[in-house]
């Protein structure tokens, strides 16, 4: 376990609502996860977790709410609309003195998040090695003319040994040269999170980082995580389906079901929770 | 891959491109049969075709050379001229003919001016065609002067408010239009212009703004292709006054559209088949009695035996061509430019004679009018400048 | 390094032996030979299609507006160079234009470039939002768009509105007897930056784009800041590419730049291999051989003996042509080099090869 | 006033009619496979062409019914040839190959006539030249619209009341889903090609008696245009197809009316980029949320 936690929150998201069309698929979230935590958020298929991620991302723009990364805003969206200048109502206080923002995913990204997906989305063209490169694109200091003539050796090669450290943590360093897409899946999921910590984060979004792996491949995924939160200085916040995972590394835990909060709290509150236990298992109705 | 290539190529060098055969001259027919232009064209290559069996041999430094016809199809369009043209030059003509339309013969111009090959133009009109290019000469007559002679005309029939309507693009549309519009506003008459792009099947509405323009005459120097639908949509609109263009409208396409319905089309021409000078009539004879021996080039012709100018025009052009050869006594490009300038000749279509410019000094033109009962063309007039 | 070194040196000597082998090709052949014709027609278009394949290939965007940029980079250089004393000819309608002054050749081929680039930026900020099949859509409006414009007879005295342009310094006034040579060195120099750009950390940032827009956007890659750059920097090489068609071609005409333009270089592009450079080189040469030169036998109706050979006749070439074209997108979708380089085909195939 | 704008709402109603049947076989293709079918306005070309050719043989009444039975073929067999393998390859794979075939379809066609303008028949009826208050026009331009509507009010009740209608509801739905659900895709897809082929049959038809020369490149750009307004309609929408095309079709009219001739094409792309831009639904179209 980290020794580095604290209770500065890193992120906290307020009053998150995403609805499609007339849909809900997130009601009402709010949550914080502490500096040098890891954070876990669970809850059955179709709870709203990934979409959740998706919200604090940027790749979805939440109906309303607010999410700030270490006290910035990243998505403020007043309930009643950006048009509204006077906030007022149900969450004014929430919304006082606070203007409409939306940040786009890489803004976020250059903030200091970094995520995995659930689906793995490696660059399916380029190899191992340029899979992470690419991670080191967003901290570059040349522009498309000074790269262009070369006028950026030192930087690129800073870029490459960089990357190539990076391989050798995750433990891939002699697949580099492998195309990313004809890695084993255990190997991906890896590489999805050199190529997320090439972009130098403080918080790290695994979304089912274990989706997939054997119990052993799971275990020593555990130790990995808490391994690269220790050596980067990370906050982690995962989304995760493994329980003797989650039980295992993280420090407290949420969970979601229909889009709303259910419970939160140490993995030992959880597990007895009955709540969540009834969530998970299905009750009969009252 | 590449270094198959590379040696494909090389062995394409070293294979001599053509074996030349002895006391073979080449001459160029650089002329569109297919696209807008492609049934003009092809009857222009038909007279330069008949002129050929008349004359398949030329004597040079007491020699006889049979010469060679080099048909290159420039689409009717001034991008694929130019491979046209390019490849033309590639196989070593002598001298090249061509083309009917004029953007097409201003895009060939530069690739035979870089290969030194003197051009004789046939239909061009355009006066940049030879202005711009030291090797064009041309042997039919000029856009200032068509459009003049059809302003002159216009009036004649007592239009006061013309409309006219040419294709972007186009240069040969578009610099006849000009001039008439120059000459037309010149003898006291109003002018609307307006443009279609390539392509345009929808007339309708440019009909319409010639008659809500209150025009009395319409004006429309295009290719065939948009003249037979401007006919027809003119037609359905009732249009009571005349439709002008120039030459290029002396074709089947236009007696076909006109044809049966109530619409009066003239056009200004080069030559009429019904020219009673001996020369004209000997070739007018000669030229139709053997598009009817060949079916195929009765078909070329648009399927009858009427006799299109530009196809005396080929006819003269091909013995301009022979001329120069004679004159310069060499199958060489270089001496035949030399010998150009000086070439006269007596041709079907009237005299030829250079200028300074490179074009032949003439002066008459052809009014006809599409008769829509007959199906044929009338002759109405001949017209000169000043007159 | 060193065996990248070695590589480099190696790739630099073959392509100066294509420089002398295009030199040599010249001065023996004479500029008359169709040979000639192919490699400076080739080359030309080896340029338009590389810088297609920057956007279509590498950045993934599927972008129709490339006869739209070349017209503008065509138009700016023949405007910016027709020489002073044939301007009254050329813009006969216009009383000799606007436009009195005249640059060298070097300083027109740059502003052709950058004002398609101008062109570019301005249209990319709307279109490039667009995804897929709308963007080229968008693109290829676009193009149309600014080809009524240019035709449009109140800018005449600019554009000469939709008449020929010409008499402005072709190929063969640069460098008289070795245009070749010029072409060769023109759009060697471009295609040599366009690689330094690929291989660079924009280029990969370009190809994550192509290979997965989310997650590119997740690794902080800006998405509309990059597209725009590819575009623009695409634009701006297609607008050289256009200058020097139009240096090729010796006349310049709206008309010519049309849609199906714009097809016939996506159609080189699929048939060296999306996303390889080398291979878009190869298939404009091929593509301008076959249809310029060795297809045009296709074109003549030919007798041999008495027998009137079948099917020849004007306009079969294209058809043949086609056909070779749909087999190559139906059952060669990689074409000819996949999204390979030619001199990555000894080292890479190991790590590059086993995939579909 | 409205007696100089008359002869250009006429003509422009007409237009846009015919634009709409076009407009249709791309609305539908478009609805299931996503595919801009580029070949779409050439195959309406070739539609004239049969028409040019079967004539010299056939009698009239017998070469109508054999236009549309040839162009549903060459649609028929576009599809299966050009789109069908390409089925689970990257989208755009399938519209290169779109764009091929149109080259190619472009290039035999100007191969076969030589590039020159083909008459296109009399037809009867159609043809004749009728007066409408102050206008003058032929019989053809009041007939397009209101086959026009019936044939679309026809569409929209099969799409609507048939199982096939209903399976091609499903697939432009979800096409992996109507698959697992046992609906014979391949099916689905050559059907929506041949109504949209008999239905630019039918627009040839009426297109070229109206404007009467066929040439190689004549479909192309009411191709582009019918593209355009089934986008601007909202794709998938056939209703919005017609819509969209007729009032193209005006538009068109009123700007050369109003002496920008050179600029009714360009309109046309201005319209569809500002639509792209501000509305990409389109009139008529659902909203849609990609899904990450």
């Amino acid at each position: 376990m980290s020794e580095v936690k604290t209770n500065v929150p890193v992120l906290r998201l307020e009053n998150i609502t995403m609805q499609f069309g007339g849909v809900v698929a997130i009601n009402n979230l709010s949550l914080e996860v502490n500096q040098g935590e890891i954070v876990a958020l669970i809850g059955p298929n179709g709870a709203g977790k990934t979409t959740a991620f998706n919200c604090v991302t940027g790749v979805y723009e939440p109906t309303n709410g607010i999410v700030d990364f270490h006290g910035k805003p990243i998505v403020v969206n007043h309930p009643q609309g950006k048009m509204v200048k006077q906030y007022g109502g149900i969450n004014g206080d929430l919304y006082k003195d606070r203007k409409p923002v939306v940040h786009t995913p890489d803004k976020i990204t250059h903030m200091g998040i970094a995520r995995t997906f659930q689906n793995i989305r490696l660059f399916k063209s380029q190899t191992a090695f340029e899979n992470v490169l690419i991670g080191t694109h967003l901290r570059r200091s040349s522009n498309f003319l000074t790269a262009t003539f070369r006028l950026n050796m030192k930087e690129e090669k800073a870029m490459r040994e960089k990357a190539m450290n990076l391989l050798e943590i995750v433990g891939l360093a002699d697949v580099a040269n492998e195309l990313a897409t004809s890695l084993p899946y255990g190997k991906q999921r890896r590489l999805e999170i050199a190529r997320a910590l090439a972009t130098d984060p403080t918080l790290l979004l695994l979304d089912e980082p274990a989706a997939g792996m054997n119990p052993q491949e799971t275990d020593e995924l555990g130790e990995f995580i808490v391994d690269i939160k220790n050596q980067f200085n990370l906050t982690v916040f995962m989304i995760e389906h493994h329980m003797n995972l989650v039980m295992d590394i993280s420090d407290r835990i949420y969970v979601l079901d229909f889009g709303k909060q259910i419970a939160e709290g140490t993995p030992e509150e959880i597990q007895k929770n009955p709540v969540v236990i009834a969530a998970y298992l299905g009750v009969d109705e009252e | 891959m590449k270094k198959l290539i590379a040696l494909v190529l090389a062995v394409m060098l070293l294979v001599p491109a053509f074996a030349m055969a002895d006391n073979v001259i080449r001459i160029g027919v650089f002329e569109p049969s297919t696209g807008d232009n492609g049934a003009g064209g092809k009857q222009e290559i038909l007279g330069i075709e008949y002129a050929n069996s008349l004359a398949p041999t030329v004597t040079i430094g007491g020699e006889e050379y049979t010469v060679e016809l080099v048909i290159e199809d420039n689409q009717s369009l001034t991008d694929k001229a130019i491979s046209a043209a390019q490849s033309l030059v590639s196989k070593d003509v002598s001298v090249v003919l061509g083309s009917y339309g004029s953007g097409v013969s201003m895009a060939g111009g530069d690739v035979f001016a870089e290969a030194g090959v003197p051009a004789i133009g046939v239909s061009c009109t355009n006066p940049n065609v030879t202005l711009l290019c030291d090797y064009y000469w041309r042997i039919c007559f000029l856009d200032p002067f068509q459009g003049t002679v059809m302003a002159n005309f216009a009036k004649e029939l007592g239009a006061t408010k013309a409309y006219v309507l040419t294709m972007l693009g186009e240069d040969y549309g578009v610099g006849l239009g000009k001039y008439f519009v120059e000459a037309f506003k010149g003898l006291g008459g109003e002018v609307v212009e307006e443009n279609f792009t390539e392509g345009t099947s929808d007339f309708a509405a440019y009909i319409n703004n010639a008659v809500s323009n209150g025009c009395d005459v319409v004006f429309a120097p295009c290719a065939t292709t948009y003249a037979a639908l401007i006919i027809d949509q003119a037609a359905a609109q009732g249009i009571s006054f005349p439709l002008l263009a120039g030459d290029t409208w002396e074709n089947s396409a236009i007696l076909n559209a006109a044809k049966g319905k109530n619409i009066k089309v003239y056009c200004s021409t080069f030559f009429d088949e019904n020219d009673d000078a001996a020369a004209a009539a000997e070739f007018v004879t000669g030229f139709k009695a053997w598009l009817n021996a060949d079916s195929g080039k009765m078909t070329n012709n648009g399927g009858n035996d009427i006799v299109a100018a530009v196809s005396a025009l080929g006819f003269d052009a091909y013995n301009v061509a022979l001329a120069a050869i004679k004159a310069a006594d060499s199958a060489d490009a270089a001496a035949i430019v030399e010998a150009l300038p000086g070439v006269t000749y007596e041709g079907v279509t009237g005299a030829i004679a250079f200028d300074d410019v490179g074009d032949a000094k003439k002066d008459m033109a052809y009014i006809k009018f599409a008769n829509p009962e007959t199906g044929a063309f009338d002759f109405v007039k001949t017209q000169k400048v000043g007159e | 390094m060193k065996k990248g070194n070695k590589r480099l040196i190696i790739s630099l000597v073959f392509v100066a032996l294509l420089y002398a082998a295009g030199c040599l090709i010249e001065h023996t052949a004479g500029t008359k030979s169709m040979v000639v014709t192919v490699l400076q027609k080739g080359a030309v278009y080896a340029l338009i299609a590389v810088s297609m394949n920057l956007l279509n290939g590498f950045t993934g965007l599927f972008s129709l507006g490339q006869a739209g940029f070349m017209l503008v980079g065509a138009y700016s250089y023949a405007i910016l160079t027709i020489p002073m004393a044939k301007r009254a000819a050329v813009y006969q309608y216009y009383n000799g234009g606007w436009v009195q002054f005249t640059i060298g050749v070097i300083p027109a081929l740059l502003v052709a470039g950058i004002v398609a680039a101008l062109f570019a930026a301005l249209i990319g900020m709307p279109v490039l939002r667009l995804k897929g099949d709308y963007l080229a859509i968008a693109t290829l409006g676009f193009a149309e768009i600014i080809r009524a414009i240019v035709q449009w007879d109140t800018i005449g005295p600019l554009t000469n509105g939709s008449n020929l342009l010409k008499t402005y310094p072709t190929l063969k006034n640069i460098m008289p007897g070795n245009t070749v040579l010029f072409t060769f060195i023109v759009v060697g120099i471009c295609i040599g930056l366009i690689l330094l750009l690929i291989n660079s950390t924009y280029g990969r940032a370009f190809k994550a784009i192509r290979d997965d827009e989310v997650a590119a956007e997740a690794m902080g890659i800006n998405l509309f800041h990059h597209k725009q750059m590819a575009f623009v920097i695409s634009s701006f090489f297609a607008g050289i590419g256009g200058a020097l068609l139009a240096m090729y071609q010796g006349s310049l005409q709206a008309n010519s730049f049309k849609s199906s333009m714009t097809y016939e270089i996506l159609l080189i592009v699929v048939i060296g291999g999306m996303g390889s450079v080398s291979g878009s080189i190869m298939a404009s040469f091929l593509f301008i051989a076959c249809s310029e030169w060795w297809l045009r036998f296709l074109d003549a109706e030919t007798v041999l003996g008495n027998i009137k050979v079948p099917l020849l006749a004007p306009g079969f070439r294209m058809v043949v042509f086609s056909v070779v074209i749909m087999v190559v997108v139906l059952f060669f979708r990689k074409g000819i080099m996949g999204d390979r380089e030619l001199w990555e085909l000894g080292s890479r195939r190991g790590a590059k090869g086993g995939r579909k | 006033m409205f007696d100089t704008l008359l002869p250009y709402l006429l003509a422009g109603v007409s237009v846009g009619g015919q634009y709409a049947l076009i407009a249709v076989g791309y609305t539908l293709v478009y609805g299931i496979l996503r595919l801009i079918n580029f070949a779409h306005g050439d195959i309406f070309t070739a539609a004239g062409f049969f028409m040019v050719y079967l004539v010299a043989s056939v009698p009239l009444p017998l070469a109508i019914p054999l236009v549309i039975i040839l162009t549903v073929v060459l649609g028929f067999v576009v599809e299966r040839v050009a789109y069908k393998p390409l089925r689970s390859a990257p989208r755009m794979s399938i519209m290169i190959s779109a764009i091929g075939v149109s080259y190619l379809l472009q290039n035999l066609m100007w191969y076969v006539t030589g590039g020159l303008a083909k008459q296109y028949p009399v037809l009867p009826g159609l043809s004749q030249t009728i007066q409408i208050g102050s206008a003058t026009t032929k019989l053809v331009t009041i007939v397009t619209p209101i086959l026009t509507i019936a044939l679309v009010v026809a569409l929209v009740m099969l799409i609507n009341h048939t199982k096939i209608g209903m399976a091609m509801r499903a697939v432009s739905v979800d096409f992996e889903t109507s698959q697992l659900m046992g609906i014979k895709i391949n099916n689905v897809i050559s059907v929506t090609f041949i109504i949209g082929s008999a239905m630019a049959a039918i627009g040839s038809l009426l297109y070229f008696t109206n404007y009467t020369a066929v040439t190689p490149t004549v479909g192309a750009m009411p191709g582009l245009k019918a593209f355009v307004a089934a986008v601007f309609g909202g794709i998938g929408s056939i209703p919005g197809a017609m819509i969209g095309a007729l009032i193209i079709g005006i538009c068109e009219n009123l700007i050369k009316a109003a002496g920008w001739t050179a600029f009714s094409d360009a309109f046309t792309f201005a319209l569809l980029i500002v639509v792209l831009l501000f509305r990409p639904t389109g009139l008529f179209g659902e909203k849609t949320t990609d899904k990450v």
